[in-house]
C-alpha cells in the first residue's frame, strides 16, 4: 500500500483521518450495542463490524449535501458520514421517541432520515434497490445532478428485484448506484450456495453496465469505485455495479449463534484483514496517526459512545398512543 | 354535460391532473405508444411526451418500487398494472413498502402514488384476466383502495387519488370501460375518498355494492320496483377507507341488508361489511345478512358457460334480492 | 405422554414424516446446516442429508416457485418461509400458481406441497416479523390454511398438511414456540384439515379463535370463571376449509359471540366468521357479534410500549368477554 | 446454407422432413385461429407466427418420452412434437370440455398436458422458469436423466422470477434449458425499452452458466443448441441459457393492434426471413421436398386442419357445473 494513495485519489489527509475516525466510531457503537444486548438492555442488534470501511468509503465518495441513499441495515457507517450521530444510532438502539429514523417503530438498523435525503428501509431484503432507482428517475426527470446510492447484501442480492431494478436502470439509463456489500454469508449460508456464478459484478454485463469488484476492507479502493461510478452518473452516462467484499465479523444478529455454521479460524483469519487495522496501518504509515493522536481519538468517541448510550437509556418511549398515529396524513 | 365512456373518464383525469402538475406522470408496460391495451392512457404520449408517458420492462415489481421511489422524492407516480390479476408480483413492494412507508418513518417519508389496475370479468379473458383482487389489499391499513362504478365517480376519484398523499390503489372494473356511459362535468371536480353514496332510495331492501354489480343491483331494483319491491342502493365507491356511517346509515333503511360483490365469497369485502354491520347495527336487522359473490373457485374460466355461471347479472341478483324482500 | 414446547412438535413431524416418506424434503433459507433461525429443522440435516434439507439462496419467489415444479412431479417439498412476512414476494406463485394449478389443467395436474411460516407478535419483532399474514390468503381457493395453537395440533396438523394432495399453507405462531407446551403422542397420528375444536365447554359466551389470542381467550375463561362466567372456546385451528358447522354449533351454545385473533381488524378473518354467522345463525344471536383483533394500523412498532399496546393479552381479553357477557 | 447441415447434427431425411411438417402444420393451425377469430367463433388467438422454427427445433432436440416441458403461450410448434394434435388446438381454441389443456377453463395457449409431461401454465408470464427448476430438481433427487426445458419471451425475461430461477439452477446444477423467444416485442414494447444491454444470453455468464445466442428462423441451429445443451444436462453439468431471435409476424394476439406501433415494411421486411419459406429452401435445396410433395403435405395440412376445426366446433361445452369442480381434490 502506497501512502499516498488517498491524495492521488483528491482525498485531503484531513479527510481520510475523518474517515478512518467514522469507521472506528460505527464500529464502536457497534461493540457497545453488543454489549448492551448482553445485558439485557436492548432487544436487538444488526452489526456493520467488517464493513465500515465499505461503506465509510463509498459515503465520503458522494456529495452529502445533494446525494440520495437508499441503504441497507448493516449501514451504521455510511448514516454517520451523512449526518447521523451515535446518539441518533443509541436511540434507535434503546427504541426511544427521538429515534429519527423511526421514532422507535423500527428495529435498530432500520434507517431513513429526511434530513440527510436518506429514504426509510424495511426488513425485506431488496426492495430499497427499486426506490433508488425511482429517485433517481425523478431527479432525471427533474434534471437535478445527484446520485443515488443503494446497498444490499450479496445473498439479497438474488431476490427478483435486483434483477428488475438493475434493468429498469440500465433500460433508462439512471443515474444510480447498486451496491453490494459482500459479506460473504447470508445469515448461515456462504456465497457458494447463495450466488450462481460467485460474482455478483459479473451480472452487470448483462445490463449493460459496468460491474465493479473491489477490496472491501480498504475504504480508498472503495472510495475510487463509487466516485467513478458517480461521476460517470453525474455525466449522464448511467448506472453502475459495485461488489465490495468482506466479512462479517460478527454473527448476523444478536439473535444469530454463528458457531452453528462457520469455524472460529475462519472468523479470526478475516479478522486479520480487519479495515480499521489496515486502515490505521496506512494512516500511520502515511505519518497521519501515531500512538498518541490515536489514543485521543479513542478517547474521544468513547466519550461520544458512552454520551449517546447515557441519553438514550435516559430518553422518553413513544407514548402508547403513538402506534395508532401517521398510518395516514393526518 | 358530455356523455362519457367509464374508461374516457380514466383518459380525462389522467390528462387533467398531467396538465395541472408537472409532477404527475404514467407509468406501466404498453402505456405509451400503444396507450395501453385497453387505451387508457391513449394520446397521453402525444402530449406530454415519452419522459412523462414511460412504457417500463414488463416487470410489475418494479412499476411499483420505482414509483415508491419517485414518490418519496416528491413525484406523482400513476403507475399502470396492465391487469389487476399482475399485480402479484408487485404484492412485496406495495404491501410491505408504499403502505409502511409513512407509519414505519414516523410521518418522515410518504409516498404519494396511484396504481391503477383493470378488475373484473365478463370480458372472456380467463382465470387470469378476470380476478377481482381488492380482497388482497382490503386489510393492509396505510393504503387506500378506490372501485368505482360511473364515469362521473371515475374522474372525481382518480383526480383525488392522484392529488392524496397516501398510496392509492384504483381499481376499474374493465367491463365497465365501455358498457358503462354517464355524464361526466368538463370542469376541474374531485370527489372525497371514503365517500360512499346513495345510488337509490328505497325502504325494503339495502344492497351495498360496487364496481359492476352495483350496475346489477342498480337493474334488479328497476326491475323489482315493477313488482312493489322498493331497494335502497349504496355504493360505496371506496372500500378503504371503508364509509361505516353509510353503511350503517343504509342498514337502518331497511333492516334488511344483501351484500353484493363480483369477488369469491370466502374472504371477500363483503364479509367486512356484514361483520361492522353485525356488530354495530345488530338491532336494525330484521332478517340475516345475506351475502351474493362470486363462488369460491380460483377463478374465473374461460369457456363461456363457466364464465356465465360465474358471473353476477341482473337475473341472479334480481332473484336473490327479492328472495331477501320476502323474508 | 411427553410433553413438548409447540416448534419441537414442528420438527417431530417434519421428522417423521421424512422417515416415512422418501418424497418429503424440506427447503428454505438457513433450514440445512442452522436448523432454521428458530430451529425448527433442527437436527433434520444430520439425519436425512443436504439432499433432502435444502438451503435455498435468499429468494421466497423461487422458494415456492420450486416446491411447486417439484411438487408438481410427484416431490413433497415442505417449505420454510423464515417469516411469514417474507412470504411477499412469493404471493405471485402461491396465488397465480400453487392455489390454481389443479383447477387450471382440470385436474391434470396437482401440486402437493406445503409452505410453513413463523408468523405473529410479541417478540420484539418490530414491523416486519410481526405480522399475521393469513388474511391475504384465506381467500384464495385452491389454498388449504392452517393455524394451529397447540403443540398436539401442530403435530397432527402438520403431518396432515404433508399427505394432502393440495398445497397448504401452515402458519405457526412464534410467540408460541418455546412458551406453549403440551402433550404429544410418539404415535404416528394425524388430525383432519378443516376440523375446528371446542377447547372449552361454556354456557354464556362463545369465543372463536385460533393460535396465540386463542390461549389468551382460554386464560381469560379460567379467570372468568371466577367470576361466574362460563365461556365457551372453540379453536378454529383450521381457518380454510373453514368448519362452519363447528362456527354455527359453537354459536348456538350461548348466543353471544366473540372472534379474536391478532392480525388487524379490518379484512381479518374475522370478518368473515362474522358474516358466517350472520347469515347462518342470526336467529341464534342475542347480542351484536364482537371482533377483538390487532388495531388497523399497518404492522406492531418495535419499540416496547407501542409493541404491547398492539399486541393483545388476557387482560383485555378478559375484559372483553366480560363486557359481551353483561350486554 | 450447405443442404447437408441436418446430417452432420444428426438428423434424419425423415426427420427434418417431419420438422419442417410440425412447423408448417403449426403455421397453419395458427392461421386458421385468426379466421376463426374473425369470423367470431372464437374470442381470442395467441400466435406462434414466426417462431415456429424455434419451438420444432428445440422440442425435436429432447427426447419425448422422457424430457419435460414448462412453456409459454406461443409454444404451439413445441406442442405439436411432443404429442398434442391439431384436434387438441382446436379444442381449446374453441374452449370446448375436451380440450386436453384444461378442459376449456384456460385460454388457447396455456398449455399443459399430463400425458406429454407438459406442466400446465399460466398468464402471469416468467413463474413457470421456477416450475422447471423444481421439476429439474425432483429429477436429480429422484436420479432420472430426463431435461427440463421451458421457454419464455424475452420482455419476460426481465422478470424477477427469471433470475430467481437461473440462479437456483446454477447453484443447484441442475439438468434445466432456458430457451428464451426472443421476438423482439413485448406486445408493443421493443426490445430497446425492455432489455438492458439488449441481451438475454448475456445474463448466463452472471449465473455461471453457458448462455448462447442463434438465430432463431433456423431449427437446425436452434435443434443444434438445445442438443447442447440437453447432452450438456444429461451428463450432469448442469443449466443453460439460450436465446434463439426471431419476430413476432403477427400482432401480439387478437386483441392487439400492432400497427399503432409498428411499420408495416418492417413486418414485411422480417416475414422475408419467415422460416418456413428458409427451411423450404433447404430443404429443396438438399433435393428432400419438391413441389409435388410440398403440395402433397400442404393438402394434408389443409385437411387435418379442417377436420379439427369441425370437430371442435362441433364439440361439447363443459357442463356450467364444471365451475365448482378440481378445486381441491374430490
Ligand atoms: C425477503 C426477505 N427474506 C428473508 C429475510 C430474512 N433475512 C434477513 S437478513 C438475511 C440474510 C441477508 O444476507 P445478505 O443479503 O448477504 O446480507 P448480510 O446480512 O449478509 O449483510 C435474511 C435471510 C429478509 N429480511 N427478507
Ligand atoms: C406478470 C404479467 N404481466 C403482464 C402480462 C401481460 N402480458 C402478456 S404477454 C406480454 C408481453 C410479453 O412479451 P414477451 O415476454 O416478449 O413475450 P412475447 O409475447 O413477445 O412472446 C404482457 C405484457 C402478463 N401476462 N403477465
Ligand atoms: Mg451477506
Ligand atoms: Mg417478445
Amino acid at each position: 500500500m502506497g501512502n499516498e494513495r488517498h491524495r492521488e485519489l483528491g482525498l485531503t489527509d484531513d479527510q481520510v483521518l475523518q474517515m478512518y475516525r467514522t469507521m472506528l466510531l460505527a464500529r464502536k457503537i457497534d461493540e457497545r450495542m453488543w454489549l448492551l444486548n448482553r445485558a439485557g438492555k436492548i432487544p436487538f442488534v444488526i452489526s456493520c463490524q467488517g464493513q465500515e470501511a465499505i461503506q465509510v468509503g463509498a459515503a465520503f465518495a458522494l456529495d452529502r449535501e445533494k446525494d440520495w441513499l437508499c441503504p441497507y441495515y448493516r449501514d451504521l457507517g455510511m448514516m454517520l458520514v451523512f449526518g447521523q450521530t451515535a446518539r441518533d444510532q443509541m436511540l434507535s438502539a434503546f427504541a426511544k421517541a427521538e429515534d429519527p429514523n423511526s421514532g422507535g417503530r423500527q428495529m435498530p438498523g432500520h434507517y431513513g432520515d429526511a434530513r440527510f435525503r436518506i429514504v426509510s428501509g424495511s426488513s425485506p431484503v431488496t426492495t430499497q434497490l427499486l426506490h433508488a432507482v425511482g429517485v433517481a428517475l425523478a431527479g432525471k426527470m427533474e434534471k437535478k445532478d445527484f446520485v443515488t446510492l443503494t446497498t444490499f447484501g450479496e445473498g439479497s442480492s438474488n431476490q427478483g428485484d435486483f434483477h428488475e431494478g438493475l434493468n429498469f436502470a440500465g433500460v433508462h439509463n439512471l443515474p444510480v448506484i447498486f451496491m453490494c456489500e459482500n459479506n460473504q454469508y447470508a445469515i448461515s449460508v456462504p456465497v457458494e450456495k447463495q450466488l450462481a456464478g460467485g460474482s455478483v459484478a459479473a451480472r452487470a454485463q448483462g445490463y449493460g453496465m459496468p460491474g465493479v469488484q473491489v477490496d472491501g476492507n480498504d475504504p480508498l479502493q472503495v472510495f475510487e469505485a463509487v466516485k467513478t461510478a458517480a461521476d460517470r452518473a453525474r455525466r449522464g452516462e448511467g448506472p453502475t455495479l459495485i461488489e465490495a467484499t468482506s466479512y462479517r465479523l460478527a454473527p448476523h444478529s444478536s439473535d444469530d449463534d454463528d458457531r452453528t455454521y462457520r469455524k472460529a479460524e475462519e472468523v479470526e483469519d478475516a479478522k486479520k484483514k480487519d479495515s480499521l487495522n489496515q486502515f490505521k496501518n496506512y494512516l500511520y504509515g502515511a505519518g497521519l496517526l501515531d500512538e498518541e493522536r490515536e489514543n485521543a481519538v479513542n478517547r474521544e468517541i468513547a466519550r461520544e459512545v458512552d454520551e449517546a448510550t447515557e441519553y438514550a437509556e435516559q430518553a422518553a418511549y413513544p407514548d402508547p398512543e403513538q402506534t395508532y398515529t401517521h398510518v395516514y396524513r393526518e | 354535460m358530455p356523455i362519457l365512456s367509464y374508461i374516457d373518464a380514466v383518459t380525462l383525469a389522467l390528462r387533467e391532473e398531467m396538465q395541472k402538475n408537472p409532477r404527475v406522470f404514467v407509468l406501466g408496460e404498453d402505456v405509451g405508444v400503444r396507450g395501453g391495451v385497453f387505451r387508457a392512457t391513449h394520446g397521453l404520449i402525444d402530449e406530454f411526451g415519452p419522459e412523462r408517458v414511460l412504457d417500463t420492462p414488463l416487470t410489475e415489481s418494479a412499476i411499483a418500487g420505482v414509483s415508491i421511489g419517485a414518490s418519496v422524492y416528491g413525484m406523482r407516480p400513476v403507475a399502470e398494472m396492465q391487469f389487476a390479476d399482475f399485480i402479484m408480483p408487485a404484492v412485496n413492494q406495495i404491501i410491505s413498502e408504499a403502505a409502511k412507508m409513512r407509519y414505519r418513518s414516523n410521518n418522515s417519508w410518504h409516498c404519494p402514488l396511484v396504481i391503477r389496475a383493470p378488475y373484473g370479468g365478463g370480458v372472456h379473458g380467463g382465470l387470469y384476466h378476470s380476478q377481482s383482487v381488492e380482497k388482497l389489499f382490503t386489510g393492509i391499513p396505510g393504503l387506500k383502495i378506490v372501485t368505482p362504478s360511473t364515469p362521473y365517480d371515475v374522474k372525481g376519484l382518480l383526480k383525488s387519488a392522484i392529488q392524496d398523499e397516501d398510496p392509492v390503489l384504483f381499481f376499474e372494473h374493465k367491463r365497465c370501460y365501455r358498457l358503462i356511459k354517464g355524464e361526466v362535468p368538463e370542469e376541474d371536480y374531485t370527489l372525497p375518498i371514503g365517500q360512499a353514496e346513495v345510488k337509490r332510495e328505497g325502504t325494503d331492501v339495502t344492497v351495498i355494492s360496487y364496481g359492476l354489480t352495483l350496475h346489477f343491483a342498480l337493474q334488479a331494483a328497476e326491475e323489482l320496483q315493477k313488482e312493489g319491491i322498493s331497494v335502497h342502493v349504496l355504493d360505496l365507491r371506496t372500500l378503504i377507507p371503508l364509509d361505516k356511517e353509510a353503511v350503517l346509515q343504509a342498514v337502518a333503511k331497511t333492516g334488511k341488508v344483501m351484500i353484493i360483490h363480483e369477488d369469491n365469497l370466502t374472504g371477500g369485502f363483503g364479509g367486512e361489511v356484514s361483520a361492522l354491520i353485525a356488530e354495530e347495527a345488530f338491532f336494525e336487522l330484521d332478517a340475516p345478512i345475506r351475502r351474493l359473490a362470486g363462488p369460491d373457485v380460483p377463478a374465473m374460466p374461460y369457456s363461456p358457460p363457466l364464465e356465465k355461471e360465474f358471473m353476477l347479472n341482473q337475473e341472479k341478483v334480481t332473484h336473490a334480492i327479492r328472495e331477501l324482500a320476502e323474508f
